[in-house]
């Protein structure tokens, strides 16, 4: 594999990353949510993730696209709340953008995330600076397309990964200080400022994981530099 | 944690199973799909009648299933809106020829739940309409939310388009009448705990001894408000005046009044509300004519209560009166 | 402590005043002597039914008063037995050519009350008789105690000789019945918390997060014992197999079910533990023709359970069956 | 007043000082029979003395039935629980030991104790030892009698109110190791071990306030020693 191309098991790779995350963190995103929301948020994602993880051979395929909208069904079917719907639309969003694609390049996992972000603003009528997941998802993504663009050292695929980790670490925090005006926070009014947006911050622990274990996932693919 | 529970993951389905226990004859659990439907849904000459919107809040909705009320519920998990292949299957399974009314207590994620079932059930041809319910004054309607929230006033809803389903109106009626209902309803609410779910095993939030939250919705999230306790016709005073207030309620309106029970707080103290809350208006000169008490729609185990008003006129009244056989009695 | 509550000493008398507001047709609240009663008792040709038996244990007794139940409640203080004066004067109130029977849950203070109203009133040359309810298996019968207590199977012996009293039976035969009913009623109860008293504004007793107290009656006094926290299916069995092992229920009885909640356990969990103790009584053998889900006789907002068996034949069944109009209701 | 009569100013302080004390220990009182009762215990005690406060003037008489028997009504009629019948019944049976009595004596206070005690057997059942008031009244009353029938020095009213202060503290102190048989306490079986009775406990805190009082209220009587 030679950057910045990327490949299925990248993202496979990622997927399962993002899944294994939400299991993990089910109590520490749940208490998140608790803060100005319901509490239930970590659970929502980790019922949902759980079974992407135990039904994962009937779901991983040659087609990035199908692959995606596997999960993505996976997800709408079991998680509810609001995050059922966003990440459902979400994942089946970027099952569009890399429709009848094979093989995957780095442009590809902006392209991916880009539809996702869109998928999100419609499905949740919400844009950036209302204090979602959008407020880490966005940044990542510019930040992603700006770093290709500009090509040259730094757009390997672990930099990459560590870019999106930063910047979106970067943008949750950055969320502590407004006031949300979509979901169940905003009903809260000003008391949803001071503390980070849950959604927002498990976009950030996934990509951080997600970055931090790239170069162990590189060695096993045997991937050559 | 201090519940009656096995694993947490259970306690959404064990109760739905125990309450298909406790009424064989008239109630059915479909655990695949994790709803509740009448034994006898759908009715050839009935508009279907569906309200989902998180568990947790019983006896909303999963108790509210029967003759004359809810055709199905599917409540979801705790807190959390049914993902929206749940309510596509639902939709499915009571839809009758006379069509689907689904409520939805208005919050982002059962708006989205239902919007997108909506869609796909009328991909499949169904004639499906969804009513939002958004009977809490607590949460301004600006354009930096989604709006008022749908909170312990959907029993109203419920009550009066499930009684015209029954009567054999049509869907367009049937949704008249339910926004007829809701646009009459406001409520608020407070509470005093704050409530714990199953999965989280402890309470939501801390509050203080002396301290209790204004303007709650019914998820256990905090309120608009932190304020001090204080006695009960101080706080029943704060909240009669914000939903009067709201509609405006005037003297002379005739109105139903409830006081719902957030989970934890005992009978006897909703009846003491109710008799403060029965003053206030009296003193308005607002008239009584119709009184709730009790648990109708709430957040787990939360010490709390809210106030709903419903302005009624003949029609409104009419609906109200006519029979319901659903779970929730004492014998 | 988190309550909706004035001055403590007026919890009681504002929460009948309450009470009365939200049913001005049917209730008729005697501040004097403390009591609520039906507007339309004492009638010619109906024995009159009473209970008192301390307050807090809301809807147990005073929204138990209606048509087909009680002609009256007099609840004395939370937790304390009516002062004898004051059964003596709703005797006076009720008393009807047919006679009155006063259902007593067996404790102490509430004999010795009733006992010394009834002697009374036999001096005035009313015809007066006193039923013990005593269905609380937690405690055994010895010398040393004055018997086993009553608790939430009150409610069916309340219903059947409401509904035996309605349909004209005599004094004897309304006695005959409750103490019938009572005979083949068990109940145990089990505390998760303590609760507390608006008098007192802080918690009974001290129950730390793993643990419970089994074997409670509804004064929200500790149990027979302490013990750990265990899953619902493990608590459940302890209190089913109490019960069962008592009367006991054998395989092939009929029974009613009843799970009562006792003041803080929301409804979802009560129908959690209404479906576990359902399959461990079929699992032995024994046919749930009738459930009772909800709060009957609770102990303010002790968050807790008790299960209560009756043992039915057509005769109790019937009783059961007939028709009753109470404050506790949905719609 | 000359020892060992007594007079009905000192049966008005005795109740009264009663009344008052129960009024005084309503939370105190309260959380006793909260360990292994329900906690009322204080509030229905309290209840009806206080009542016996405010209407003081319409139940004083110059006749000890008659004023005894006024005390019983008002305390019959408002307090609740065991303790209602309990203490109206020994109220009630302590006027009928001085039936027709004008001046009292000493003995005629262990009459009235002893009538009391007797009311309270008949109209709860119970005994000595079954854990209730009954072993904190009982004792004190046969140490006065036993007293005044040996007479001689430590029998004047001052030193027999100490002396019932001091046995009454004694016995109810002993409660503690007894499981109670009687009343709500029994409920809980061997867990009634371990706390004294706040029945008897209350006549021992009565007891002692009587005592402690005595003195001033000899002085405040004008009283001739
Ligand atoms: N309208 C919206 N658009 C985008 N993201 C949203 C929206 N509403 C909520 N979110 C995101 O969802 C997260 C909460 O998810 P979850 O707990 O499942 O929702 P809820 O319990 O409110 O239904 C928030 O932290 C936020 O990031
Ligand atoms: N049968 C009885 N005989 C004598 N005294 C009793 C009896 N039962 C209870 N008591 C006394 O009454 C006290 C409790 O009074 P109270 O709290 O009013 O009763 P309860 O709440 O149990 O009705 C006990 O501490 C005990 O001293
Ligand atoms: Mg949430
Ligand atoms: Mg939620
Ligand atoms: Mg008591
Ligand atoms: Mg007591």
């Amino acid at each position: 594999m030679t950057s910045p191309s990327t490949s299925t098991g990248d993202l496979a790779f990622v997927v399962r990353t993002i899944a294994q995350t939400a299991v993990d963190n089910e109590r520490a995103f749940g208490d998140l949510d608790a803060v100005a929301g319901d509490g239930d948020f970590g659970y929502s994602l980790a019922r949902g993730f759980e079974i992407v993880l135990a039904d994962w051979d009937t779901l991983v395929s040659d087609s990035p696209a199908e692959f995606l909208k596997k999960v993505a069904l996976v997800v709408s079917k079991r998680v509810g709340g609001t995050s059922g719907p966003l990440w459902g639309t979400a994942l089946l969003r970027a099952s569009g953008a890399v429709k009848d694609r094979t093989d995957l390049v780095a442009t590809d996992a902006v392209a991916m995330l880009r539809a996702a972000a869109e998928g999100i603003k419609a499905r949740g009528r919400s844009d950036l600076g209302d204090k979602t997941l959008l407020d880490a998802l966005i940044p990542m993504t510019d930040a992603l397309e700006q770093r290709l663009a500009e090509g040259g050292p730094g757009s390997g695929p672990a930099e990459l990964a560590r870019l999106a980790a930063v910047t979106a670490r970067t943008a949750a925090d950055a969320t502590t200080p407004m006031q949300a005006r979509r979901g169940r926070q905003s009903y809260t009014g000003e008391r949803s400022i001071g503390s980070p947006d849950p959604g927002a911050v498990a976009v950030a622990v996934m990509a951080e994981r997600i970055a931090d274990e790239w170069d162990a996932h590189e060695r096993r693919e045997g991937a050559t530099p | 944690m201090k519940k009656f529970v096995n694993d947490p993951q259970d306690y959404v389905p064990q109760m739905l199973e125990g309450l298909a226990l406790a009424n064989p004859d008239t109630l059915k659990y479909v655990p695949e799909h994790n709803l509740i439907m009448r034994a006898d849904t759908p009715q050839e000459n009935k508009v279907s009648i569906v309200q989902g919107s998180g568990s947790g809040h019983e006896p909303a909705h999963v108790m509210s299933v029967g003759r004359g009320m809810l055709d199905a519920a599917c409540p979801g998990d705790v807190f959390a809106a049914p993902p929206a292949d749940s309510v596509y299957e639902t939709v499915k399974l009571v839809a009758s020829p006379k069509g689907v009314l689904l409520l939805v207590n208005n919050y982002t994620g059962d708006r989205m739940a239902f919007e997108m079932a909506e869609e796909l059930s009328e991909a499949d041809g169904l004639n499906v309409r969804t009513l939002f319910i958004d009977d809490d004054v607590a949460v301004q309607d600006s354009t930096f939310t989604v709006g008022r929230r749908g909170v312990a006033g959907n029993f109203f809803v419920m009550k009066a388009v499930g009684a015209a389903a029954e009567r054999g109106a049509d869907l367009d009626e049937v949704q008249r009448i339910g926004e007829k209902v809701n646009s009459v309803a406001r409520s608020m609410g407070m509470a005093l705990t704050a409530c714990t779910p199953p999965a989280k095993g402890s309470p939501l939030f801390d509050l203080p001894d002396d301290a209790i939250e204004m303007g709650v919705g019914i998820h256990g999230e905090p309120g608009r408000k932190r304020e001090k306790l204080q006695s009960a016709d101080t706080m029943v005073s704060e909240l009669v005046s914000a939903v009067v207030d709201d509609l405006p309620y005037s003297s002379g309106d005739h109105v139903a009044l409830m006081v719902n029970g957030l989970g934890g707080t005992p009978i006897g103290e909703l009846y003491l509300v109710y008799g403060r809350a029965h003053k206030q208006l009296a003193e308005r000169g607002i008239e009584i004519d119709r009184s709730y008490v009790g648990e109708y729609c709430t957040s787990l185990d939360m010490a709390g209560a809210s106030i709903t008003l419903v302005r009624l006129d003949d029609e409104i009244s009419e609906l109200l009166d006519a029979p319901a056989e659903i779970p929730i009695h004492v014998f």
